[in-house]
């Protein structure tokens, strides 16, 4: 005798602990397995591109320190870069140096973020996550003394950076650097053999290649797929090509793999700082540009980034004015949660939390 | 096998235990802050300010209030105005940095605090009074006069108008902040623009 | 470096198979007509040589008196990149083909532009308001738009 | 009077003080009490009361420190201080806690089945004050000495389940029905290999009552029983639903499982009875396997301190597990339960069985006496047995990885367009 069971709808709502913010899931279950996922999104939406319509080009800026919050640094200069391509300006190499540095910086601070997140997800009461906010907030220190915030920055201004570093702030990195490796060496240990969280990741949330590509997956989601496909090699902006470092790439594309090419990427960028400050040499940290900036009319541009969720697009649109005709924002974490549907569908309430966790949104970047 | 792993983890918990904590009890000990930090009580001063409303032109948010009567003196050599409501709400001030980033005469800076925490919402708006007499302790952000002569706003004693200094920037020559003027040659060269509009 | 697709190379590209798809071209955009969208993105993606199988970004800019859908293409073979671009001239329920079906990406991007700026997608699986609720009467991104709900 | 009460010290001192007459003179010895000769029935009343108030005292004020332990540290386990800001090193934080939970509204969801919601808490405590009764905390100072003591604690602590079924159904909120039917699944199957691991024990202790076990324990039970202490330890944890055990209130699944509806008093009882349990369930881990109060030296007058030594080490272990390892999806605790624990007790009991029969009653001159030099050779034969078995079902579960799950081209998607709420 079958028992009569039936589907019940739940709310994974926008208040929930980890949606990894205001995402609202109208889940499906089957008991502890899920039959339909529908994302309803909108909980954050606050118009920027509407209001950047409305602001000259450097007020813009400081609306993209509030996309993607976590990482304000890459919106900066994927912006900076759109409206360089838009008026035709050259960087200094000093400038670009200095934006390459504080990118990569704010890219091992994202991924600490998702990598604790996703240990507080997967259960581990918040450990892991302090010993990630730990290390972060070291490097929220150093962003304090480049440009005085530690989380809305706008930093950067097209044509470079507002200000060159102060002096105190090399001792200051290089002091970070020593002791980063160490960090990270002690946050592998604590995660990548613990068997539970093998257990729990490994061959769970599997995302083949070609499904990932088709649903314009982009990022560590993409990588940990099988493609090394990173826009700073592919098409390298500001000084990715005088800096080496080599993409990690995952095999099976389920959240173990993501999991660990995000610590990977940690490393990578640590070595890329490291060049970094090797290679910089003194010199203008801004290209002389009026104090208000005036694209020809009807020119356009669409300057992307490999922000640490994906690729962070701007497309821009100028008519003459002082204000952009249009500025659409292309963001990784709405894009990359197309794929949310195939990742869930037929895997259990536990899995749905995790995967949602090794995808790495930010509502911020979604919702606009 | 089973329980290395889960051992090893354990090792890693077990040495933090060990180790000092690594947060500060936030009103007893205080992090070091660095002299560029933008912080909430602005450094206003009135004998710069000419009343020319760049900054609240610039604010992305519009929150700065400036209204100014003509001053009874000299009025036809362009004396400057009397600055009566100066209101900065800080409210709604996300500390950008773009007031002071605007401000032609260097007269607006950014404060170095950020404990001016109110109860009321109408409380956590600047009037123009308390900016004259709040104690000036400008951040060096956007002030690399400050920063050459190493200005730490924590430690350092109050500035004057005349000791605060002046930056030459090079869009401040031949434009206004806002006016619309064809671009500038670097400022070595060229002399300034003749109609200046 | 990534290359960029000129508009005129593409046309050539696409001459044999669409002769009157491709409604002109300028600097590295094409522009192409909208009824033939759908095919000729099937085209770009599955031939061999273009191979254009990622699909970037799904905008829309409102130039009042037409809407302009801009598709930035990518291939992650040969590492190459094109814009695609149509027109649609009516501002009351304007359509265009979706390309959910060749690049099942565009999904969300074509739900939001349907929302914020108007422009409906026929063949789109789910098409619904994505970032606003459903009963909000109007487009905010047209350039026409007045704010008729908040205070 | 019950013959338990009689030995109990505490009883006995308040009875003969309050109630002392020549009736009862062979209990207390013909001094006269305070009360008149006929109230013999007031000085019992007044005895036991002072016996429960002194437990459930003990009891919840334990869980206050527990909470207080915990926080610390937890907190000094990731770098930072605990609570420091009430009293010297925050040890009137839990006060101050409690007192906040006094004073929040204590909500009744609508729909909710008020009966049953109201009696979680009030079952919750009762399950984990009963099961103290029975533990011994220092040489004779103890509630009662039941014969079958080990059978009573588990018995008792499997109530639990039926209040966690309670609250979870009565609560009508989706969340706390997935942590209720979590929880019964989970807890029903970790009963069986924690009877199971305490079958060793009670086989070599020769008697079911915790005071003798404690006696028989002249090594401890943790070295002659290492797989007994293990699987005990594993099931204790997954009853009390620890880390990484903790499915039944996964905060960052389903928020906070089976008490997501519970405020106020309610959930400040709710949260003591967890507290608590984890105290008891340590003190029965120091008195089933490390000896409860008999220490090296001067265990006859330090055995309180060596018990809460004991006790105390258990819970830094349980702490320490805590704050380091996430948390196992449903079915792999289930797998982890009948696949893991369920064999190595069978294993367990077979070979303490056997070793028990050869030792003591084969050639044995008093039937059942186990020497200490023979209990050491059961250790030297149980530890390596314990390491083979763990590595050989270690195995069985790992290779359980989930290879990805069936797609369900069966179940139609709900059509995406009704929009339900």
């Amino acid at each position: 005798m079958p028992i009569r069971t039936e589907p019940v709808t739940v709310n994974i709502g926008p208040q929930h602990p980890s949606t990894h913010g205001v995402l609202r899931l109208r889940v499906t279950f089957d008991g502890e397995v899920i039959v339909d996922v529908e994302p309803i999104f909108g909980y954050l939406h606050r118009g920027s591109e509407k209001l950047a319509e409305e602001r000259n080009y450097v007020q813009v800026l400081t609306l993209t320190d509030r996309l993607d919050y976590v990482a304000s640094m890459t919106n900066n200069q994927a912006y900076c870069l759109a409206v360089e391509k838009l008026m035709g300006v050259e960087v200094p190499l000093r400038g670009q140096y200095l934006r390459v540095l504080a990118a990569e910086l704010q890219r091992v601070a994202s991924h600490l973020v998702a990598v604790g997140f996703l240990l507080q997800d997967l259960g581990a009461l918040a450990t892991p996550l302090m010993y990630c906010f730990r290390f972060r907030e070291k490097i929220l220190d150093l962003f304090e003394m480049l440009c005085g915030a530690r989380i809305t920055v706008s930093y950067m201004r097209p044509g470079g950076v507002f200000a060159d570093a102060p002096p105190d702030f090399w001792p200051a990195l290089d002091v970070l650097l020593a002791e980063a490796s160490e960090l990270v060496a002690e946050l592998e240990q604590l995660l990548m053999q613990n068997e539970i969280v093998l257990i729990r990741t490994k061959n769970v949330g599997v995302l083949p290649l070609e499904t990932a590509i088709a649903h314009s997956v982009s990022g560590p989601v993409l990588k940990a797929s099988g493609l090394a496909w990173d826009w700073r090699k592919m098409d390298p902006y500001d000084v990715y090509d005088r800096v080496r470092f080599d993409v990690p790439v995952g095999d099976r594309g389920d959240n173990y793999d993501r999991l660990r090419v995000r610590i990977e990427e940690v490393k990578q960028s640590l070595g890329i700082v490291s060049q970094c400050v090797e290679q910089i040499e003194p010199g203008p940290a801004r290209a002389e540009l009026p104090f208000v900036l005036r694209p020809p009319a009807g020119a356009e541009a669409y300057g992307r980034v490999e922000a640490p969720k994906g690729e962070l697009g701007f497309y821009l649109v100028s008519d003459g004015s002082i204000a952009p005709y249009r500025c659409k924002i292309r963001s990784p974490s709405l894009i990359n949660l197309t794929v949310l549907r195939e990742l869930l569908i037929g895997w259990k309430l536990a899995d749905m939390i995790v995967t949602l966790g090794s995808i790495d949104i930010n509502m911020g970047e979604v919702d606009r | 096998m089973y329980g290395f792993g889960l051992a090893k983890g354990l090792m890693v918990t077990l040495k933090n235990f060990i180790n000092p904590p690594f947060t500060t009890q936030y009103p007893e000990e205080r992090l070091p802050q660095h002299p560029r930090f933008r912080g909430e009580e602005f450094a206003w001063y009135e004998e710069r300010c000419t009343g020319c409303a760049s900054c609240a032109k610039y604010c992305p948010l519009g929150i700065i209030k400036i209204v100014t009567s003509p001053s009874e003196t000299a009025i036809l050599e362009g004396d400057k105005y009397n600055i009566d409501v100066f209101d900065i709400d800080i409210g709604r001030c996300m500390f950008c940095g773009l007031c002071v980033e605007a401000c032609p005469y260097d007269a607006l800076f950014m404060g170095s605090g950020f404990e001016r925490g109110r109860y009321q919402r109408e409380e956590l708006v600047i009037g123009v009074d308390e900016l004259r007499e709040a104690v000036k302790r400008p951040s060096s952000w956007f002030r690399p006069q400050l920063e050459e002569a190493q200005y730490d706003p924590h430690t350092g004693e109050p500035l004057a108008w005349e000791e605060v200094g002046r930056e030459q920037w090079p869009w401040h020559q031949g434009e206004k902040a806002g006016a619309r003027i064809d671009w500038r040659p670097r400022r070595g060269g060229g002399e300034p623009p003749e109609d200046g509009a | 470096m990534t290359r960029a697709f000129q508009g005129q190379e593409l046309a050539g590209f696409l001459r044999q198979g669409f002769p009157d798809a491709v409604t002109g071209w300028a600097g590295d955009c094409l522009w192409i007509d909208a009824p033939r969208l759908l095919d000729v993105a099937r085209f770009l993606k599955d031939e061999p040589s273009l191979a254009f199988n990622f699909l970037s970004s799904v905008s829309a800019v409102d130039y009042i008196d037409h809407f302009e859908l801009v598709y930035h293409l990518t291939s992650m073979t040969h590492n190459h990149s094109a814009v695609l671009k149509t027109r649609v001239y009516t501002r009351d329920d304007p359509s265009v083909p979706s390309v959910v079906a060749v690049w099942p990406g565009a999904d969300f991007q074509e739900r939001e532009v349907w929302d914020l700026m108007g422009v409906a997608f026929e063949g789109h699986p789910n098409l619904k308001r994505i970032m606003l609720w459903d009963g909000f009467p109007g487009h905010p991104h047209r350039k026409d738009f007045e704010d008729v709900v908040s205070y | 009077m019950g013959p338990f009460l009689r030995d109990n010290v505490v009883f006995r001192e308040v009875y003969c003080w309050l109630g002392g007459s020549e009736s009862n003179a062979g209990l207390c010895g013909g001094a006269d009490g305070l009360l008149p000769a006929g109230f013999e029935w007031a000085a019992y009343f007044a005895a036991g009361f002072a016996i429960i108030l002194i437990l459930v005292n003990g009891a919840l004020l334990g869980a206050a420190a527990f909470v207080w332990a915990e926080r610390r540290l937890l907190a000094r386990f990731q770098s930072r201080r605990g609570p420091n800001r009430w009293g010297p090193w925050g040890v009137l934080q839990p006060i101050a806690d409690l007192l906040k939970l006094l004073i929040k509204e204590d909500i009744i969801p609508h729909a909710a089945d008020r009966v049953a919601f109201t009696l979680v808490p009030i079952i919750m405590l009762m399950a984990l004050l009963l099961s103290l009764a029975v533990l011994p905390f220092a040489k004779s100072a103890y509630l009662v000495n039941l014969n079958i003591g080990v059978l009573y604690i588990v018995a008792v602590s499997s109530i639990t389940t039926i209040a966690i079924f309670m609250a979870g159904w009565s609560s009508a909120n989706k969340y706390a029905m997935f942590g209720a039917m979590r929880g019964v699944a989970m807890l029903i199957s970790y009963e069986i290999p924690l009877v199971l691991s305490l079958v060793g024990v009670v086989l070599i202790a020769g008697s079911m009552s915790l005071v003798s076990v404690v006696e028989a324990q002249t090594i401890p039970f943790i070295i002659v029983q290492p797989l007994g202490a293990l699987i005990f330890m594993l099931g204790i944890s997954a009853e009390l639903n620890r880390t990484p055990f903790d499915i039944l209130e996964a905060e960052s699944e389903i928020i906070a499982g089976y008490h997501t509806e519970y405020s106020g008093i309610k959930f400040a009882l709710i949260q003591a009875a967890e507290m608590a349990g984890v105290l008891a369930a340590s003190g029965f881990l120091a008195t089933l396997f490390l000896g409860g109060w008999s220490g090296p030296f001067l265990s006859g007058q330090l055995g309180a301190l060596w018990f809460l030594a004991k006790l105390g080490f258990f819970v830094f272990l349980f702490i320490w597990i805590r704050a380091t390892f996430p948390r196992l999806r449903i079915d792999q605790i289930m797998a982890f339960a009948w696949k893991f624990l369920l064999p190595l007790a069978l294993i367990n009991i077979a070979v303490t069985a056997v070793q028990v029969y050869f030792f003591g009653f084969y050639q044995a001159e008093v039937p059942g006496e186990i020497t200490r030099g023979e209990l050491l050779i059961m250790a030297a034969i149980n530890i390596p047995l314990a390491l083979v078995s763990i590595a050989a079902f270690g195995r069985v579960t790992r290779e359980k990885i989930r290879v990805p799950a069936p797609r369900f081209e069966g179940l139609a998607p709900i059509p995406r367009t009704a929009e339900v709420d």
